[in-house]
């Protein structure tokens, strides 16, 4: 190679890198841009209510007194809620997604199905919202309860829950299904023994994105219309007779914390406002946590995966 | 029983057997025999067929849609052709066992690897199970190297001890016929030399149909060999006849090298 | 040997075994009602929007829906245009589109080719983190940080703005953008990355000539996932955008989104079968149109630009 | 289940929450009380389907509300509990100090929408600066009361405004915008006072009155203020938990009230509520109207006639 | 310039050249010249580091962390050590051209594919582009077969098609070496056998570095031949002594197929 050629492809090369310097530069303040919204986003809160976090936040009723009004019956009705939400699209979630990954014959009617679920994942929540107004609270005459709410919300996240077991089972690769099928055992003994054992923490993970959004979400559970002041606990689901179970709670009327939070903010008084900030910042933890673990799962199955 | 000339007894056979994959013909009119408690290699170029009509012996095709089988493949002693309709797939999975290219043991632990094929089978006793996986294991040559960790996962098995666990795995539930694909090529010198070593000493106890694309091997474990090319098996018989006198050219071209 | 006919059998993954069919095809049938729900869902939003809708209609003229310029069904006047909602659904979206689009794209860009895996394992589940905040916590950034900033830098710009929360609505969906498009850009396989590179080119030249080329279909897939969420995006413009119909596409007037007046209407909890109340039942179809609008796009998309390595 | 299901106006909740806390903790948790936000209207409808013991009213029940109730045969009893200022408010900054009625009317009515937008429109005397309005939600029954007081017909209003339920957005609105106006409860005027400016409203005897407890009482400040109500279904009303409620309520509604920034009642108006219930005295005083500008001797005066 | 024995011009040479994958020891001290205009094949078991060392000469390694290079890969005629700090790897790439296992053709056009290399170092000049593409597509014997159809995607062509794609790819910015890992392996024979010929005739152009695990092919298409095993070169010579005359025992225990 010539002297000269070796310049012409030195200079060429620093042009080239002058660009990918830019860009990375670009980049990089991109990142920051969304690294600093959330650094604001989260001091706003920290410092506006911070000082409202105390162990009598947890345990006070909401109450017209700021400093004596706390999350009490707002984070029970999002245990409660996200316990049905849960109890609904988990086991339909999974059952939904071993269908379409595992039985599901190449037709029309699948294909109707996978099309449906997609489509599903892009309606906007608000939409949701609507549905339980006309079919759980109307139609099905649920009200304004704990049920509709779930049952709305679960089916918010089927779409999350029934992809995440769909990826996960396709993670598994296809010699672990023959090594179980080539010793005779049947598709439910494969699907059973192994497919969903191995794709649990797969499964898991989109389970809880799922539950993190849901307990987040504001417009449908404003939609079915459960703005109140409820300063009492929905009836125990367990009791201390026989059969130990109780599921009046259902159909109790309830408050979450997006919703109590959002009262909060609607009151004239400055001191709600603080009130607000915290329970939006508790809020904001509940989903953090729930996404960081999801996000640990994630990562502990890309380590510990081993076929 | 059936037997060949030279009246031997045959564990299974397939007669004008045809596959084909949706529309693509991939086995055309296959007969061959698999001698009992011999080993027979199937050999050839990729992608000729040997995996799938391997494959067929136990109806892995069933598995997946569009997959066609035609003509028979007659399991011995009770001649039953496991193609029929009748038959049930997954009694064929309980007879003829299978080891695949890649290990594929389950993560769970060794024992329930071990246990599985006889859990399928609906046995529960603890000491029984124990038995036959002690059985199964030392039958793998694996025994020794686990017995002490039968509860670790079977993942931290290094790739020879698992296709070994693979093996006893298929042993512990007592296969009639046991099938193996490639069993090494995804594996390092020592642990084939290792497999192979398993291989010839199972060749008394069980019937083994075995796919390899690495032909010392096939000379070293096999008493008879079947050359495939195309979707046909262009030559069969004695494994020292068709590496040393090959009848066909195809056969000697692809044996020296000259071809694949 | 005696001769069995020959038989064509075709795959079936099912057993013969008369008992154990039974099971498994039960089994089966079980499974396929859990799927079936996702489409029984979808066919009550229909039912809901449509039966609602149509009560709707019953009173208010179609063309009136589709041209009035003003939305005020509420008043004793009513008017029934839903052009000032889509109007604000179409901008607070654009605004929000302006910023996440670019933003997620280089974001995407820069953790799939630039950055170091160390750099990437921490600021994905960061970024992932931030698209888990629920948005009516971004609601009130939007309207208690962000607009006032504005206001600092733009002083004729109202206390409530599309701008503002459209601004916000994008920072809220970079998430899924950058997440989404990086996702893509990494199942692109190194092989096509070793033959860029081996051309010499720089990471940036292989960023922008092969590997997005090559991811384009997820990459698009995403932007259209983050078009229906802004559409649909409802707390954030409820909150910050002014709760206003206005028939303006100018991002610095308040205006109020289909979302937004559903969710205003929901607030207020409008008495069952009044025309208030199916009014909220005709937006929400405009709402659902829309979106499925973009998600019949996306499909045709992904055909249309399947990943061709 | 020991419950009290009360829902309805926005205006009258912080008065029933206020109640509803206290009580349940004076109970001890035995009695549950719900309260919900739907709106007179919403509370109205719920109340005369029979799905609430108790409905919080902003305005008297109107002639179509009376009738759904009897349809299905619901009576109920009528008690106001406090008197709330409607109050219209614009920025600090603001050189606006006094609106009459009439000025209230060319800002606000239909005719209004998208031709009156600079404040010198509505007066020659006004800056010339764009107005910006900030108003209730078409849902509620402040935006009835404000309608009907000062377009003489409820719910006629122009819709080019920043609407909210949430009035603390309101108060949001115009505090960071020197050329708005806005309106809601006095409750959120009072406890925004830093941030807004009260304007006075041209009575009817031609003064302008700022909105506070003493003009709401002395009734000048007209028509902007208003009487807010409970009504109670007469069958839950035998419940005793209901009636301890209830009861509850207009012993401590006073109080209450004011804490929560509303203007009570002479203490006779609570102690004849009580007499109402014990005489059994169904219906509303109100024939079923929209009324603007009661004052609360009059409230009295028909009380008392009833 | 230097040169071996047999005084010819030595395009490269690796000088003591180790390779570490983190603190896997993938190659030792390599000492191997790359003829001038002739082919070197790389043979030897799987695992032995042959595509490692390919993948040196043009610094693919930087692409993944934790890889280290030590000792030198000097290139001629300019003496350069390639794997100086001070050495820029893009210019190292832009000089040293590969051809990988698989075909990769960029999701573009076919025309694009050539025009890569151009683009990137700068060329805009459309005629000029032309040319250089023709030459390059008639180099890699594809011109006859893609001429009327430069603007279609590149992955619809065949195999063997977007294999020679990739070759006229690299030799469109006139690479001085060409380094070729396994260029058949992902081939049918007929396509195989294309891309050899392809080779042959290259030869006399370009400097080239092959890996291939078949040896009929080392034997065929190459001028010398390094055999490797166990991350070292155990033998280098002229291809047809390497082959029939091997000095070291592994050398014949490998081409005789009694390993590996
Ligand atoms: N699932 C399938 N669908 C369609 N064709 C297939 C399928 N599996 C294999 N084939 C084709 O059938 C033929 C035989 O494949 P098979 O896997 O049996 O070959 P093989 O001899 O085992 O090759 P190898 O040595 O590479 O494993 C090949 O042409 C292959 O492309
Ligand atoms: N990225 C990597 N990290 C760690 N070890 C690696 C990596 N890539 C390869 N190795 C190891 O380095 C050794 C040499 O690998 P290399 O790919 O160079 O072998 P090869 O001779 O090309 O084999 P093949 O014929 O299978 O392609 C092998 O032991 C391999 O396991
Ligand atoms: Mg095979
Ligand atoms: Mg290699
Ligand atoms: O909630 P309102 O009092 O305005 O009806």
């Amino acid at each position: 190679m010539k002297a000269n050629e070796l310049d012409q492809i030195r200079s060429v090369i620093k042009t080239n890198k002058r660009a990918d310097l830019i860009f990375a530069l670009a980049g990089f303040l991109a990142l920051m841009v969304g690294v600093m919204a959330f650094v604001t986003l989260f001091g706003e809160m920290l410092a506006n209510g911070w000082e409202r976090i105390n162990p009598d936040f947890f345990s006070n009723f909401p109450s017209r007194r700021a400093a004596n009004a706390g999350i009490l019956s707002a984070w029970v009705g999002s245990l409660l809620v996200m316990l049905v939400t849960a109890l609904s699209a988990i086991p339909l979630g999974i059952a939904a997604g071993v269908y379409l990954e595992e039985y599901a014959p190449k037709n029309w009617m699948t294909d109707l199905i996978e099309i449906n679920v997609t489509n599903l994942a892009g309606v906007p929540s608000i939409v949701y919202g609507l549905l339980a107004l006309g079919v759980f609270v109307y139609t099905f005459g649920f009200g304004q309860s704990i049920l509709t709410a779930g049952l709305t919300l679960g089916l918010l996240i089927l779409p999350v829950v029934i992809v995440s077991t769909r990826e996960a089972l396709r993670a598994i690769p296809i010699h672990i299904r023959e090594g179980a099928y080539g010793v005779g055992a049947t598709q439910w003994q494969v699907v059973s023994d192994h497919l969903v054992p191995y794709a649990t923490p797969g499964i898991m993970t989109g389970v809880i994105i799922g539950m993190s959004r849901a307990i987040g979400e504001t417009a449908p559970i404003i939609t079915i219309g459960a703005l109140t002041f409820i300063a009492f606990l929905p009836p125990s689901p367990i009791t201390d007779t026989a059969p130990f179970l109780n599921f009046e709670w259902l159909f109790s009327g309830f408050t979450v914390m997006p919703i109590q939070m959002f009262n909060w903010t609607s009151r004239p008084e400055e001191a709600f406002q603080q009130n607000a900030a915290a329970a939006g910042l508790i809020l904001v933890l509940m989903t953090l946590m729930m996404n960081a673990i999801a996000i640990w799962l994630r990562y502990r199955l890309r380590k510990s995966i081993s076929w | 029983m059936s037997t060949t000339e030279q009246n031997l007894p045959v564990k299974a056979f397939t007669r004008d057997f045809n596959f084909y994959y949706g529309s693509f013909h991939a086995l055309k009119s296959i007969n061959l025999p698999v001698i009992e408690k011999h080993v027979t290699a199937l050999i050839g170029p990729s992608g000729c067929g040997k995996s799938t009509l391997l494959r067929s012996f136990n109806r892995m095709h069933d598995l997946y849609p569009g997959n066609r089988y035609q003509g028979e493949i007659v399991l011995n002693p009770d001649n039953t052709n496991i193609l029929d309709t009748r038959v049930d797939p997954i009694e064929v999975r309980m007879r003829v066992g299978m080891v695949f290219q890649k290990p594929n043991p389950f993560p769970k632990s060794i024992y329930e690897n071990v246990a599985y094929g006889l859990r399928v089978r609906g046995e529960k006793s603890r000491s029984m199970l124990d038995d036959k996986i002690e059985d199964a294991l030392r039958g793998a040559s694996l025994w020794n190297e686990v017995k002490d960790r039968l509860n670790q996962p079977a993942t931290a098995l290094s790739g020879g001890q698992q296709q070994r666990l693979c093996i006893a795995r298929c042993l512990a539930t007592d296969p009639e016929l046991l099938l193996f694909d490639e069993p090494t090529s995804a594996l390092d010198p020592i642990a084939t030399a290792n497999i192979e070593e398993l291989v010839t000493q199972l060749r008394d106890r069980v019937t083994i149909l075995i796919v390899t694309h690495n032909m010392q091997q096939a000379a070293r474990v096999s008493h008879y060999t079947a050359y495939m090319y195309l979707g046909e098996v262009v030559e069969y018989g004695i494994t020292d006849e068709v590496f040393l006198r090959p009848k066909k050219k195809e056969t000697e071209d692809y044996i020296t090298g000259r071809f694949g | 040997m005696n001769s069995i006919p020959a038989t064509t059998v075709v795959s079936d993954r099912l057993a013969r075994n008369v008992q154990r069919n039974i099971r498994e095809r039960a089994i089966e049938s079980i499974l396929f009602g859990a799927a079936l729900v996702s489409v029984l869902t979808t066919l009550g939003i229909v039912w809901v929007l449509v039966s609602e809708s149509l009560n709707f209609f019953e009173h208010v003229p179609f063309s009136d829906f589709l041209t009035d310029t003003m939305w005020t069904p509420l008043f004793s006047e009513p008017r029934y245009g839903i052009l000032p909602l889509l109007m604000g659904t179409i901008t607070t979206s654009l605004v929000a589109l302006v910023v996440a689009i670019p933003l997620g794209t280089v974001i995407a860009a820069y953790l799939s080719e630039f950055a170091s895996a160390r750099v990437r394992e921490i600021v994905k589940p960061f970024l992932e983190l931030l698209g888990g905040i629920p948005t009516i916590v971004y609601g009130y950034f939007a309207l208690t940080v962000v607009t006032p900033v504005l206001q600092a830098i733009y002083p004729d710009l109202p206390g409530f703005s599309m701008l503002s929360a459209g601004l916000v609505m994008g920072i809220a969906i970079v998430p899924y953008i950058s997440s989404l498009t990086e996702d893509a850009m990494r199942a692109v396989p190194m092989s096509l990355r070793e033959g860029a590179y081996g051309m010499g080119s720089t990471r940036f030249q292989t960023a922008i000539r092969v590997v997005i080329p090559a991811a384009l279909s997820g990459v698009l897939s995403a932007y259209i996932l983050g078009i229906s969420r802004a559409v649909g995006e409802t707390m954030i413009v409820a909150v910050a955008a002014g709760m206003q119909p206005n028939f303006t596409m100018d991002p610095t007037e308040p205006a109020q989104t289909i979302s937004a007046y559903i969710v205003q209407v929901a607030l207020g909890d409008l008495p069952h079968g009044s025309i208030g109340y199916q009014s909220i039942f005709a937006a929400g179809l405009s709402l659902m149109l829309m979106t499925l609008l973009f998600n019949i796009l996306g499909h045709v998309i992904r055909r249309r630009y399947r990943e061709a390595y | 289940n020991v419950l009290v299901k009360v829902d309805g106006s926005s205006t009258v909740y912080p008065v029933t929450e206020a109640v509803a806390e206290d009580f349940q903790k004076a109970q001890k948790g035995a009695v549950k009380v719900t309260v919900g936000i739907s709106g007179t209207g919403g509370g109205f409808k719920k109340f005369c389907r029979g799905e609430t013991d108790i409905s919080n009213a902003s305005r008297p029940i109107l002639k179509k509300e009376m009738e759904e109730c009897a349809k299905l045969g619901i009576k109920y009893y009528e008690l106001p509990v406090a008197f709330d200022a409607l109050t219209v408010v614009v920025n600090p900054k603001s050189k606006i100090n006094q609106l009459t009625v009439e000025q209230l009317k060319k800002m606000w009515e239909p005719a209004a929408q998208g031709k009156v937008s600079n404040w010198n429109q509505v007066d020659a005397s006004f800056p010339d600066a764009p107005l910006k309005l900030f108003g209730a939600g078409s849902d509620s029954g402040t935006f009835d009361y404000f309608t009907e007081a000062v377009t003489g017909k409820a719910k006629s209003s122009r819709g080019d405004y920043t609407a909210s339920e949430d009035d603390n957005v309101l108060v949001q609105g115009v505090s960071r915008d020197v050329n708005a106006l806005g309106y809601f409860g006095y409750a959120y005027y009072y406890e925004n006072k830093a941030k807004l400016k009260a304007v006075a409203i041209v009575n009817s005897k031609g003064k302008a009155v700022l909105p506070s407890e003493q003009t709401v009482i002395d009734g000048s400040y007209n028509p902007m203020a208003r009487p807010i109500f409970i009504y109670v279904n007469e069958k839950s009303l035998e419940r005793p938990e209901v009636r301890q409620f209830v009861e509850f309520y207009m012993k401590n509604g006073p109080k209450l009230a004011s804490e929560v920034k509303y203007v009570p009642l002479p203490a006779k108006a609570y102690q004849g509520n009580l007499e109402h219930l014990a005489k059994k005295k169904l219906g509303t005083v109100f024939g079923g109207d929209a009324e603007v500008g009661v004052t609360i001797e009059e409230l009295m005066s028909r009380e008392a006639k009833m």
